[in-house]
């Protein structure tokens, strides 16, 4: 299997779903001719030479325009794929998003269908500061009728954004910022990955370990420190999407090891732990030893200078140290919480 | 401005002069009857009668093709009808049965008739915008030669999303009819204290799209000036924008009092009711008689009951339907 | 006490704050010359007649951008009061508010002052359908550096919008369509309520419940009949403010009482519920006689017709299921989940 | 359009001539350094250079008042000196200090200095144009005869934000002017395939508000726009649109290769220089001699160098510092 990074991943299942099918085009900003040839990222890249400005759209900055634009194109017959170039710009889609292409269907009684796929990238970067470090993806699991979708490897990152583009639902598809350029294995013909599915990442005994994107990574390495320097073996699960999430992998690796930690990079409060977290604290009630942990963001915005942003955002040490707590039986807590709270 | 009488195709004739009355009145009397079913019960939430404006959802909808789409407002029976919608559905939707457009899950305000290109009334003011510039990207991508027809309000034009979707049509050049209707209330706000601009086409012209103001009571100018949009926009010219003047004959929705009404200007517009004019035109053409209108009259008005049986005879869903539509 | 709606109640709260300083001042859509004189919900009722249209500013339809108005009015030395019509419209308004109100103080190092307070009401009443039910309070709950108040009685509201006004923090003030022409004893003289700290609204030994608004009126409801009928003590807590939040008087209930119900209106998954009910799972781990239960809006848009609302919005009945439900140490669940989830 | 000189309250003296130089200069010095900065690893996440720009920020700052307001964009640095901020505190943001105008928490996209009544950077494009007109709003609401002055790019003119909060200055008359830096490039895209109007100033039309064009290279030519408009904004005649056109010399952030841009047309602007430009006239005018503009650069020069000594010698915050400034 060839290597290559997440965000050529993503290209390439990009450009073999255009090629697939004709209704699927790609709009946002700077897709096109920013850079070496398509997006800040370069997820988009060398799309506007193959498939012309017709199929590639660079649009003006006007993200709740050009979004329910994808909303109405989607609703007539195309296969819109509309990047939003941060996710702290979703703060500008809402609208679309929540009220329009998730309800649509429904409140229309069946009669609509919106094949949306919005992408963006979640995260914090090193120093991008408040407006361009948020995680927002909780917000979207709290609003019926799209499906979230958070990719870590390359080999996910493009096998899900088919299924993504093939799915006549709305989806949220939710990069990250640090991942773009993680190499990884992507199998030579990219197959399409079913929503709902989590995967194991690593198998292990004594604590579940539920994570995303970066916090994934950070997950899998904590896990091989634990066990080479304190023989504590950790299973690390990835979830893949978060609606439809698969809560029963989850459960079943809780129910074996008794423990669960459950690590991301959104800001604790009202984030999506607390859902698992409280799910699995009811389904698996009688086989935990010990009180959930979660690590996640502290409860604050995400300030630009080092020390600080490492405040804020969990490292692979607190990751660690959530685990070791949970192990202990005992309860974590990523510091201080805010005045006020 | 006026129309380009010029870019016209087909000079209206007697059949579609009655066509576009009939229009009118079943509009007007499939609105009229809301009061009495909110009396009873038997609509919930809120539904917004365009009791006054049906010459521009007559006009409008008359002048496009069946394949042509229009998006519609929170104050969408009118086009719904005018658009070809099947009565009965619609006021099964309005009552909450499952026969309804939306099986009972949309109600007045996100009526819709996929069947007929009506994408949906919305509840969010300013939110179809996009929804309408869209589906005419999608329209133009695919070489189709449909168009796609915006209903929308005054109060909708201080809606950033207009700015957006307007620049980005003209700089696409997209096959999109932006019909503002000037009903000169949004609630109880006046265009005069909320547009900063003097004409309402003015704002059009920020984003360089041409614009006609045409007598919005006069269902021919409608006809005509869509009509003309129409084939423009067909003809790869882009984004067309209307502005249609008229008056909300009635309050916001039930229940508006309207205290925020001067009745000497309502007094003026009520004079200029669209049906009127229209049956007035018709029969000193001598094209009906007072006899034809007259039963025309009760035409429609047994459509609207004959409509209302039936809806009222079908099941309200069954709750495990609840649980469906949410995703395809 | 005189006896008022909460509408009534808010006016009186913001004609007083109005009075005492020339620096509050109202602005939103149709809150001056709509209706009997100011607000679909009359909370503004008589206030441009009383201070004229240079405080009390009915607004053209443009959400994002008067929302941002009080936020740059609020930065400068105003503390303007913002109504949105309906909390549906948050959608619109969600980057001024998450993106520069609640992040100026700190991205600014401190420099900058926010004192704005956007009012608006959540909730399904009747058939208002997709677009005009919903309960957003959670997503604020995940946005550190803004406060959100949920008041209940006609004393709270008033009580609480005073409060929230001299407040130099931006305040998500958030009212309930179904509340405001319920009547209730209010003080002569309003004193602002205190944020943080939750009211036990009605003592009880065998069941915690936790509620808001509508929830908290059926939850009283539901715990006076399961007292009479089954014997079931219910104490139910209003936690009046989401942020910050009263968790230990919760605690300290749920370590009494060994069970606990969460229930709101707004979506179930990711919803409220879940935060609160995985603090207490955690804090209260070793208390718990039986997993907590929640009861909560099903994870679906508001449908328009009755039946089918009942179905998504939890009802009288739905509460007392879910207490006992917890009482008998069972799991409580509303109903088949939707398609795909 | 050109600008009103009747309404022009002071002619520029020799002196303010020199400032505006000397506050280009400075600007200058500051963005010069960046990609030093950037590639010792002292900077973090983005930071956007204005240079070429320099005229814009500095012609506007200096016709306004201490009292006045500022809200900046992304590429704030040279509004924020112009404006009169401390340029240690400033590096010291850059560099994440404690001693930073955020304490380190905002860096380059969020520099701000309230105590010249700079509202602060935005990283949301169009994020500032309601923090502008409130701001506006506010102060005409107390009796201040301040007025506020919001900087945004020609990009940011597509957020339906610019619509809505201009049609609301509109309505409610208020001190606010709007300064678009037409720099030509919002990233990669270009004004004439993004905008569609002709003239920039257009889109004010749409809002009825009165605009101008300006040479944005020459800083002379800014500062009698401003200080124009904020007569007349002072004076009660509400929001003022000023376009001023120039260009961005360097890539959109460091590391960008500018692989979009045609040098052919780079070169034209490139010779239009706002700095050579005015030292070009003083030193005509005999107000400078070549040697007094050699030592305002090695000045200027030194005073960036001094404020990068003090402001790495600042300690970093203390993680603990993390915690504060959430709520007031
Ligand atoms: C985003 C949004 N803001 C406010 C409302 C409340 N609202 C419903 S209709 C309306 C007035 C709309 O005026 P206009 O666009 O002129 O349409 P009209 O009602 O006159 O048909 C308002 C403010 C809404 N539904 N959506
Ligand atoms: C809402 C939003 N959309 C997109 C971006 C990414 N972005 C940052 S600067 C920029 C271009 C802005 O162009 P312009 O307004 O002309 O300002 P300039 O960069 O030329 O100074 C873009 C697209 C952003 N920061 N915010
Ligand atoms: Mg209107
Ligand atoms: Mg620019």
């Amino acid at each position: 299997m060839p290597e290559m990074t997440y965000s050529a991943a993503l290209n390439k299942a990009l450009r073999e779903e255009m090629n697939r099918d004709p209704n699927v085009f790609v709009m946002g900003e700077d897709i096109g001719v920013w850079g070496d040839g398509g997006g800040v990222f370069s997820v988009t890249k060398g799309l506007l030479d193959e498939f012309g400005s017709q199929r590639v759209l660079d649009t003006p900055i006007s993200e709740e325009g050009f979004v329910s634009m994808g909303v109405g194109a989607a609703l007539v017959g195309s296969r819109p794929v509309v990047e939003v170039m941060y996710s702290d710009f979703l703060t500008l889609v809402m609208d679309p998003l929540v009220n329009q292409a998730a309800k649509m269907r429904y409140m229309f009684g069946g009669q609509a269908k919106v094949p949306l796929v919005v992408r963006t990238n979640l995260g914090a970067a090193g120093g991008k500061a408040a407006q361009h470090s948020q995680s927002f993806e909780t917000w979207f699991m709290h609003v019926p009728g799209i499906k979230v979708v958070v990719p870590t490897t390359p080999a996910d990152a493009a096998g899900l954004l088919k299924t993504a583009i093939r799915d006549d639902n709305p989806v949220l598809f939710l990069e990250h910022k640090l991942l773009y350029f993680m190499k990884g294995e992507v199998p030579d013909v990219i197959e399409p990955i079913p929503f709902g599915q989590a995967l194991i990442r690593r198998e292990g005994k004594d604590v579940t370990l539920v994570a995303t994107q970066v916090m994934l990574q950070l997950a899998l390495k904590a896990a091989d420190q634990l066990f080479e320097e304190e023989g504590i073996d950790v299973e690390v699960i990835d979830p893949r999407t978060l609606v439809p999430l698969d809560l029963e992998t989850i459960l079943t690796s809780v129910k074996k090891t008794g423990r669960c930690v459950i690590a991301h990079e959104a800001v604790e409060r009202a984030g999506w732990a607390a859902e698992i977290g409280f799910e699995v604290s009811l389904q698996a009630f009688d086989f935990l030893d010990a009180p959930i942990v979660r690590v996640c963001s502290a409860n604050l915005p995400v300030p630009y200078t080092k020390d600080l942003e490492a405040v804020v955002i969990p490292g692979l040490n607190d990751i660690k140290d959530g685990i070791r707590a949970v192990y202990q039986g005992k309860q974590y807590s990523r510091g201080g919480r805010a005045i006020n709270e | 401005m006026t129309v380009d009488k010029d870019s016209k195709q087909n000079k209206r004739d007697n059949e579609l002069e009655v066509r576009l009355l009939r229009t009118m009145m079943l509009a007007r009397a499939f609105d009229s009857n809301l009061p009495t079913l909110y009396n009873k019960g038997l609509i919930q939430g809120s539904s917004h009668s365009a009791i006054g404006q049906e010459a521009v959802a007559a006009g409008a909808c008359l002048a496009l093709r069946t394949e042509d789409y229009v998006t519609s407002t929170h104050r969408g029976h009118g086009h719904t009808i005018a658009k070809g919608a099947d009565l009965t559905r619609m006021t099964a939707e309005l009552l909450g049965r499952e026969t309804g457009f939306c099986r009972g899950k949309g109600g007045s305000m996100h009526i819709a008739d996929f069947s007929v290109n009506m994408l949906g009334a919305n509840g969010i003011v300013g939110g179809n915008f996009g929804i309408a510039a869209g589906a005419a990207l999608s329209l133009k991508m695919r070489g189709s030669d449909a168009v796609v027809l915006s209903f929308f309000g005054e109060g909708a034009l201080n809606q950033g999303a207009f700015l957006e979707t307007a620049n980005m049509a003209k700089i696409w050049n997209l096959p999109v009819i932006f019909l503002c209707e000037n009903n000169h209330f949004a609630m109880s706000a006046r265009p005069e204290d909320m547009l900063a601009v003097g004409a309402i086409v003015d704002r059009a012209g920020a984003v360089g799209i041409p614009g006609v103001e045409i007598d919005g009571m006069d269902v021919g100018a409608v006809f005509d000036a869509v009509q003309a949009a129409a084939a423009r926009a067909r003809a790869g010219e882009g984004p067309q924008f209307i502005a249609a003047e008229c008056y909300r004959f009635e309050g916001h929705f039930s229940g508006d009092t309207m205290a925020y009404r001067d009745s000497a200007e309502a007094d003026l517009w009520l004079e200029r009711d669209p049906i009127p004019r229209q049956i007035q035109r018709l029969v000193s053409a001598g094209v009906l008689t007072t006899e034809d209108v007259t039963s025309m009259e009760s035409d429609v008005k047994a459509m609207v009951d004959e409509a209302l049986v039936q809806a009222s005879a079908a099941p309200f869903p069954n709750p495990q339907q609840a649980w469906e539509d949410v995703y395809a």
